[in-house]
């Protein structure tokens, strides 16, 4: 039963791979909805990184966010709501190979999720997280999210939600251990597409919280934004998201911010007058617990009899 | 054999069996019951694991039990605060702790009332007792040990006052911290134990310790030895066939532990809880050196996804826990059964419901294993009924989740977990070790969910494997994997998931009878009741009832050929460690009792009326316990 | 009665009966079964209910259904994206959605295949449906269209194209925004509906809405009507005895929502999870003003949690769930019934396993309510049959709770949560809005967990109370609420918590039987399925078959009598929306057989050989598909 | 059934309340564990403040520090393991009256609990919370908690811990609505008092991190704090804690900082060179959650029946 090839360092073939071999089933978000553009943008990154189908995992939980594995053409987990971490840090301990991205939405990841999401911050294992921020639930239809901002009027809060949002940018920054912070908006797809390709780059945990539009439920939430580019504040610096002229003509406001001043990332992150997007904090020297899980794999079936045996001489009688 | 530093110390010579030099009348018997009772923290386990080791090694029958009290630290000299073990040893195979202790030594008298209150002794028992309190300095203490003494000799025990810590200040300046060894050696004494295995023992069991500490043990070893040689006049001697196979032993939790590694299995993903918790204290120290790692997760829910994770990635997982654990588990064990991923599942049952009796014994998760998941949930639960059963139950756990594709719950229990008992060491099958894992190309024409029309078998796909990518889902979905709400797709996934439960049904056989294959009374339980129940079982047949025994590790699917085994006997009943309504009840009638959960179990499986002893007295069934009832039942 | 700003809008008068002045025969009729079929966002939902609505208006028994595709928004004109309603009213009271349907208005051919698959019509069903794809740019569309007129045509449906858009646009500008009133006009004068009843509830739907919204709708509403009226040579008529009794109408959900209302219920704790989740939504809206709160937890866990804080803080509290979320609260509801917490458990089942089938009917989780915890657990559970009971059953079951001081798990489903039927308007009682709460000082002798000895029942605490004190724990513990590991103090708790369920079972008496008391074969089922099973028994038993039906409200304690009723029959099943292993599969005997969840618990419980009809396609149980194995059965 | 007396706002007897009045069973804590100080701080905070026993609550999780309640003479909860807030939460929402406090652990807390707090913090109700923090899990007898320092022995890190450990000041003030946090040290009776006063006086939720010794599985684990008063730093303002004399004299390292400058406050509480205790941040201003949930309760019978009326009105045929 068990007398299969072994472990998991296959050559994979050498091979061109297009966009199209990315291109999993028709999308069934709603026509203009937000998560349609990430969806793109990540394609073109695993085009760009070339990335192996076969060795790339998307892991997410339930929402329309948490969709996106279907429409990839790689290895997909479309899990339970609020458990996308557990399951990506399970794919990732023992198999350095994979290459791990998980979807998840501000439900899945803010509420249900909480738990998990400060902790896998804390393991800081090397995978790519989209957190698709609509500030809404959109597949469950129209309920407050903890991100909602104070006032949305839903279907569980129809008189207005009582309290302020969760910042997950600001949250995420106060857990120990945390590697890699930024912040993007679906409707400029070359910063999305810039930052994802910088999250891949980095080694750990790295979470992109991406601003999400959802015409169906919230038409005008970012209206404001899309129209007044001077509502955004652009993160540049040498080491931060690559410098794309396209967006940073768009954007007036820039902020020259440091990626390893973490106090300034956290003030940063707080502000409430404009949305700031790009890099707000990395560190590649946090410790990776993927790699104490890469520790130890690929040993012999003797190997393992021999350590076994071991065990069994100090209990016998 | 080391000597000791003061000359005074003269080895005893090996007691051999018969009349010893001192006039002591050595009296041979064929199995007794030891405890050591104290307040927690005074080594008494320690010192009653020594003492089963050392047994074992002589190769007698052996099982020892923990006696652990709720509390970290519950107070001294408390009843609720007992703390110490229980060894039981005989010529034959000892298969459970059996009723109540031949001979007791208790650090003090208030511990000893906690296990009188669980009805640990009989009439005659041998009570050999620290005497210091007579002497203590707070007049309630002395007061309460001569109370004691008089209610001790009322209840029939016979009692020895030894002034043990006195006996070790001749030795060291901290008696307390030694006097386990002390007594050790007095037991070894008084049964005649070999005193050499049980230095060697100490040199182990101390191994990563001084040697000024070990030799003080040692010291005090033979202190105990002698004492007891010269002013105890106890001497029993248990003979044993020398064995030809060798033997390891180890309690329950350390043999799924060993299982695990056994089985191949390479993450174990847990968050702590008792008394699951040493299953993975083992690994955690070991496992490394065998490729595997324990993952301690933020909860059980992540620990379970975690192993879900892993095992979807090729690497075979284990989770373990116990009761409330599962409870958490519970969604994402219809995640693995929906969209079957292998995966295996120890659940090390402790007293409930809710957090209930973290460190006590009980059977009752047995339901909710089988039925406790929303919607139809196929699940395959197994259980093992011996120490030996826990390790080699791990391995089928595994390849029973592989082959079908499915998580296997496997149920042991805190009398398992602690239990110590010698077994055959097992072999190493080197199979075993094989990773599930293929990287080789998948065949481009196969669905991830293949199934088999007849078994509801197919083959999956692992990360890796080219051509293999699909999206594992737990919403309902086709052979592609692929989200799908039609009618008669959710009928045909249900079903065929279904269907591999008739096939592992199909490659089991059915139980063996224990006793007569039919006669007045079958007698049916399942996990750490086994010893107890065959000895009671055994029992009645010699006193000439007409009853038989049946044990069941298969509950889903379960065993075939029960109602016909059923079928030949008078009546059938369960014993069980769960919550069962009392026929005489108030209010109670045949129709609304709550029945335990195997009986309620096999009532529908067989349609049969089965009856139940049951208890949830936190303790394991003790085999006098079920006797008296089949007397009962058979009119003995 | 608003006459458009068209004057060639000419109201129709009034239809009453027999011969219309277009000189159509207007046909007598009992019932009809309608759908409305269209993409998502098209409004087909909206003209159903007011269809439905009027009917129950005009004295008819109605029952409605929508039809809800999984996605938010599937793709235009596709089988899955079919999204509309089913509205069957009659002249007598409809207790389900029926057969197939006898007519349907389709906004495309595609969504009408995706009802096609579902078996939802037969041949002879009329259908209506929009022309305009014929002319479609798109040439693959027009092929389409083509192709399924022909095959509808083969398959014998009475088929009818109308240009809706066309006519819409004679009226308005975007007629895609409108054409359902259009639709609905047509529909009143197909079934002869009082048109200003119609216009009543266009204005009551649209309330909020800007009185141009209101107007344009009210003049296609006319224009459909009058269209109709002239050019459709379809005419019905569903008498209706003017009845006397007040009515309401809606669907189970917000009959739920008004049954904590009306329980005195004042704190609705809860995770938004689907079918479930329109429950809290029509309380967020209204809950306020009759003094109690919504609160929307960060999970399932927490929901839970929040609410046994309510509770154990004075103030009574509900839950509302599914699957998923069910299997989250396990660990809580644990908690709940050791330490005696009264809490109502609204779970509204959805297909499973896993997150498995959301939007959809099924009744899986029986099994998982009664024996899903770890640990012997009693909990009461229930479930209403119909939607009048929905709103009475969460007042039954807070009562419940509070005098038997445990949860109460109420189990309804997708069927009864959208459907939508008139009932009897129900009676206030003041008294049930009493709050639990007694802030008078406690007696200070009196234990938090006095246990009666017969009937378990005890009286607690709470917060405010002087002089009643107690910590609440979920370990093991006696009757002051102090942690206790003995033996017989566990065994005293577990029995005192089992006794209670004796005491409810007491309090319950035998199902009526619908037929015969005795016969060939008995149908048993629960839930929502009331209406299709009672239709079928009653038809079959026409036909001359011996069958009668009983129906179960309460599962855990379960009603009693069944034992006795049972023994009256040569054949007993169950009905339920349920996976169960068919007799004639590959592999499967009668030994390994996995049985539907009640047809399983009742072999348990009357140790009577229990078959079942059951399948999980999702969808409502039909009469007609029951019938057809009841005929099987006895021979018809 | 139901004809009880009705709401909750009865006038509690005028009684001076002792000590011994707050105190319940007997702990059960090993005997040096740094939990008995808290406890009595808490008893002597209930005196000073005059406590109704019978309307104040304590709620708990699992753990040692969780058998808390019991050792009160008020009303508690001991609920389940990691779930204290919710069920804290509950109890507060309609119960203006009551006076609840949550007695955590470090694992109950930052571990399984974690979801439940970062929402805790967020509903900001009115509760004094204090997270006992041993960095280990003691009643199951020494596991690695999130706080214990990367490298700690542990029964499930023999070979030392992989992590270093969440900052659990940091993290709560990285959540939205943060309303109250403060560090204090067991071995300091006088300050936890001081900082459990100002606690309890605090509007909202209040969160008091305390480091408490667990001597029989860590013996020497704050050894050093204990024995050297300069590896302490105590924050002082007129808006902190309030000043004790002794306190004072023994801590040398003192900072100035303002509780609302929520920056500065990150900033102290990342410090990993000295142990800060005093108060991080302080807004009164926030959110209240509780305020929502008080704000209908008591209605009468025949209010609640005419609400309902209204309604059927709405669905009446
Ligand atoms: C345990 C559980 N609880 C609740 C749900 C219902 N549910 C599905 S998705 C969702 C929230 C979706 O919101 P979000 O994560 O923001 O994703 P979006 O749809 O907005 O992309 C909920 C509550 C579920 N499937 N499982
Ligand atoms: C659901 C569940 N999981 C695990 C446990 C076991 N458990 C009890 S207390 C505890 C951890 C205690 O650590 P902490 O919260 O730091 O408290 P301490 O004992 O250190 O005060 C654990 C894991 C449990 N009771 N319930
Ligand atoms: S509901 Fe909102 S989030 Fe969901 S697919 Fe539609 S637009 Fe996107
Ligand atoms: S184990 Fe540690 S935390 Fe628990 S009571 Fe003992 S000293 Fe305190
Ligand atoms: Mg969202
Ligand atoms: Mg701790």
């Amino acid at each position: 039963m068990f007398g299969l090839q072994s472990e998991c360092m296959l050559h994979v073939p050498e091979q061109y791979h297009t966009l199209s071999d990315y291109e999993g089933a028709q999308p069934r978000w709603c026509p203009s909805c937000g998560d349609h553009a990430v969806l793109t943008a990540v394609q073109k990154v695993c085009r760009e990184k070339q990335l192996p189908p076969e060795k790339t995992v998307f892991v997410s939980g339930i929402g329309c966010s948490s969709r996106f594995p279907h429409y990839m053409r790689t290895y997909g987990f479309h899990g339970l709501h609020g458990r996308p971490f557990p399951v990506a840090e399970g794919i990732k301990f023992r198999r350095p190979d994979l290459d791990v991205f998980v979807a998840t939405g501000d439900g899945d990841c803010c509420s249900i999720g909480a738990g998990h999401w400060i902790h896998a911050i804390r393991y800081n294992m090397n995978m790519t997280v989209m957190l698709l921020d609509n500030e809404i639930y959109g597949l469950t239809k129209m309920q407050t999210s903890p991100t909602s901002r104070k006032g949305t009027i839903s279907n569980t809060h129809p008189h207005g939600s009582i309290l302020p949002p969760i910042n997950p940018l600001v949250t995420t920054l106060g857990v120990a251990n945390v590697s890699f912070v930024a912040q993007t908006v679906d409707w400029n797809p070359a910063h999305v597409f810039s930052t994802l390709m910088a999250a891949h780059a980095h080694p750990g945990f790295s979470f992109v919280r991406i601003l999400q539009r959802c015409p169906h439920f919230s038409p005008n939430l970012y209206s404001d934004e899309i129209s007044n580019p001077d509502l955004t504040v652009l993160l540049t610096h040498e080491n931060g998201i690559e410098a794309i002229p396209e967006v940073q003509k768009m954007y007036k406001n820039s902020v020259e911010h440091d990626p390893a001043d973490i106090n300034q990332a956290r003030e940063l992150a707080q502000r409430e007058d404009l949305v700031p997007i790009g890099l707000f904090y990395c560190n590649p020297e946090q410790e990776q617990y993927d790699k104490y899980g890469a520790s130890n794999i690929g040993f012999s079936p003797q190997q393992k009899s021999d350590a076994l045996n071991v065990e069994l001489d100090k209990y016998a009688v | 054999m080391l000597k000791g530093n003061s000359d005074e110390l003269a080895a005893p010579e090996n007691v051999s069996s018969g009349e010893e030099k001192t006039g002591i009348k050595v009296m041979p018997v064929e199995e007794c019951i030891v405890e050591i009772v104290s307040d927690a923290g005074e080594g008494a386990q320690k010192a009653g694991q020594s003492f089963g080791s050392v047994s074992a090694k002589m190769g007698n029958g052996v099982w020892t039990v923990e006696i652990i009290p709720a509390e970290v630290q519950p107070p001294a000299r408390s009843r609720a605060g007992a703390s110490g073990i229980r060894i039981r040893f005989g010529s034959d195979k000892v298969t459970n702790m059996g009723d109540e202790a031949d001979l007791v030594v208790a650090f003090n008298e208030q511990v000893l009332y906690g296990r009188i209150d669980q009805k640990a002794y009989r009439e005659g028992t041998i009570i050999l007792i620290e005497s210091k309190w007579k002497e203590s300095k707070v007049p309630e203490i002395q007061e309460e040990y001569a109370l004691a003494m008089q209610e001790f000799k009322q209840y029939g025990f016979d009692v020895r006052e030894i002034r043990m810590e006195e006996e070790c200040l001749k030795f060291v300046e901290n008696p307390s911290k030694g006097k386990n060894m002390w007594v050790l050696g007095m037991l070894c004494s008084i049964y005649a134990r070999d005193i050499e295995k049980a230095e060697a023992q100490i040199r182990h069991t101390f191994r990563r310790k001084s040697k000024k500490i070990i030799e003080s043990n040692l010291l005090l070893l033979n202190a105990g030895y002698n004492w007891a040689s010269k002013n105890l006049n106890l001497r029993f001697q248990i003979l044993s066939e020398a064995e030809s196979v060798s033997k390891v032993v180890m309690n329950g939790n350390e043999a799924v532990g060993m299982g695990v590694m056994a089985a191949g299995i390479e993450v174990c993903s847990m968050y702590p809880i008792t008394p699951a918790t040493s299953v993975t204290h083992y690994l955690s120290e070991v496992f490394e050196k065998s490729g595997g790692l324990v993952h301690q997760a933020e909860d059980e829910i992540a620990a379970i996804g975690f192993a879900i994770g892993a095992s979807y990635a090729g690497k075979t997982a284990v989770t373990v826990t116990s009761g409330p654990g599962m409870a958490l588990k519970t969604e994402f064990i219809g995640l693995a059964t929906m969209a079957e991923v292998p995966l295996v599942i120890v659940n090390v049952q402790r007293g409930g419901p809710s957090t209930g009796l973290p460190t006590k014994v009980e059977q009752g998760d047995l339901l909710s294993a089988i039925f406790g998941q929303p919607g139809d949930t196929p699940t395959v639960v197994l259980a093992p009924a011996t120490i030996e059963e826990c390790y080699h139950f791990v391995i089928l756990s595994r390849q029973l989740a592989e082959a079908f594709r499915m998580p296997v719950i496997m149920l042991t229990d805190a009398n398992l977990a602690t239990g110590v008992q010698p077994f055959t060491r097992p072999e190493i099958n080197l199979d075993s070790f094989s990773p599930p894992i293929d990287q080789s190309p998948w065949k481009k024409e196969i669905r991830p969910y293949e199934w088999d029309e007849k078994t509801g078998l197919s083959q999956r796909p692992i990360p890796g494997q080219s051509d293999g990518m699909y999206v594992l889902t737990g919403l309902a979905h086709d052979e592609e994997s692929h989200v799908a709400y039609d009618s008669h797709i959710n009928q045909l996934g249900c079903n065929r998931r279904s269907r591999k439960m008739a096939a592992i049904f199909k490659t089991l056989s059915p139980p063996t009878v224990n006793g007569d294959e039919k006669g007045d009374l079958l007698v049916v339980g399942w996990g750490s009741t086994l010893g107890a129940i065959e000895e009671a079982v055994n029992k009645a047949r010699q006193m000439g009832g007409s009853v038989s025994s049946l044990h069941l590790r298969f509950l889903s699917p379960i065993e075939p050929g029960l109602e016909k085994i059923f079928k030949r006997f008078k009546k059938v009943m369960t014993v069980e460690i769960n919550y069962g309504d009392e026929e005489n009840d108030p209010l109670i009638t045949s129709e609304n009792r709550r029945r335990s959960q195997l009986s309620w179990f096999l009532r529908a499986h067989t349609l049969t009326d089965v009856d139940f002893l049951a208890h949830i007295h936190g303790q394991p069934m003790r085999p006098g316990f079920i006797l008296q009832r089949l007397k009962k039942e058979l009119g003995l």
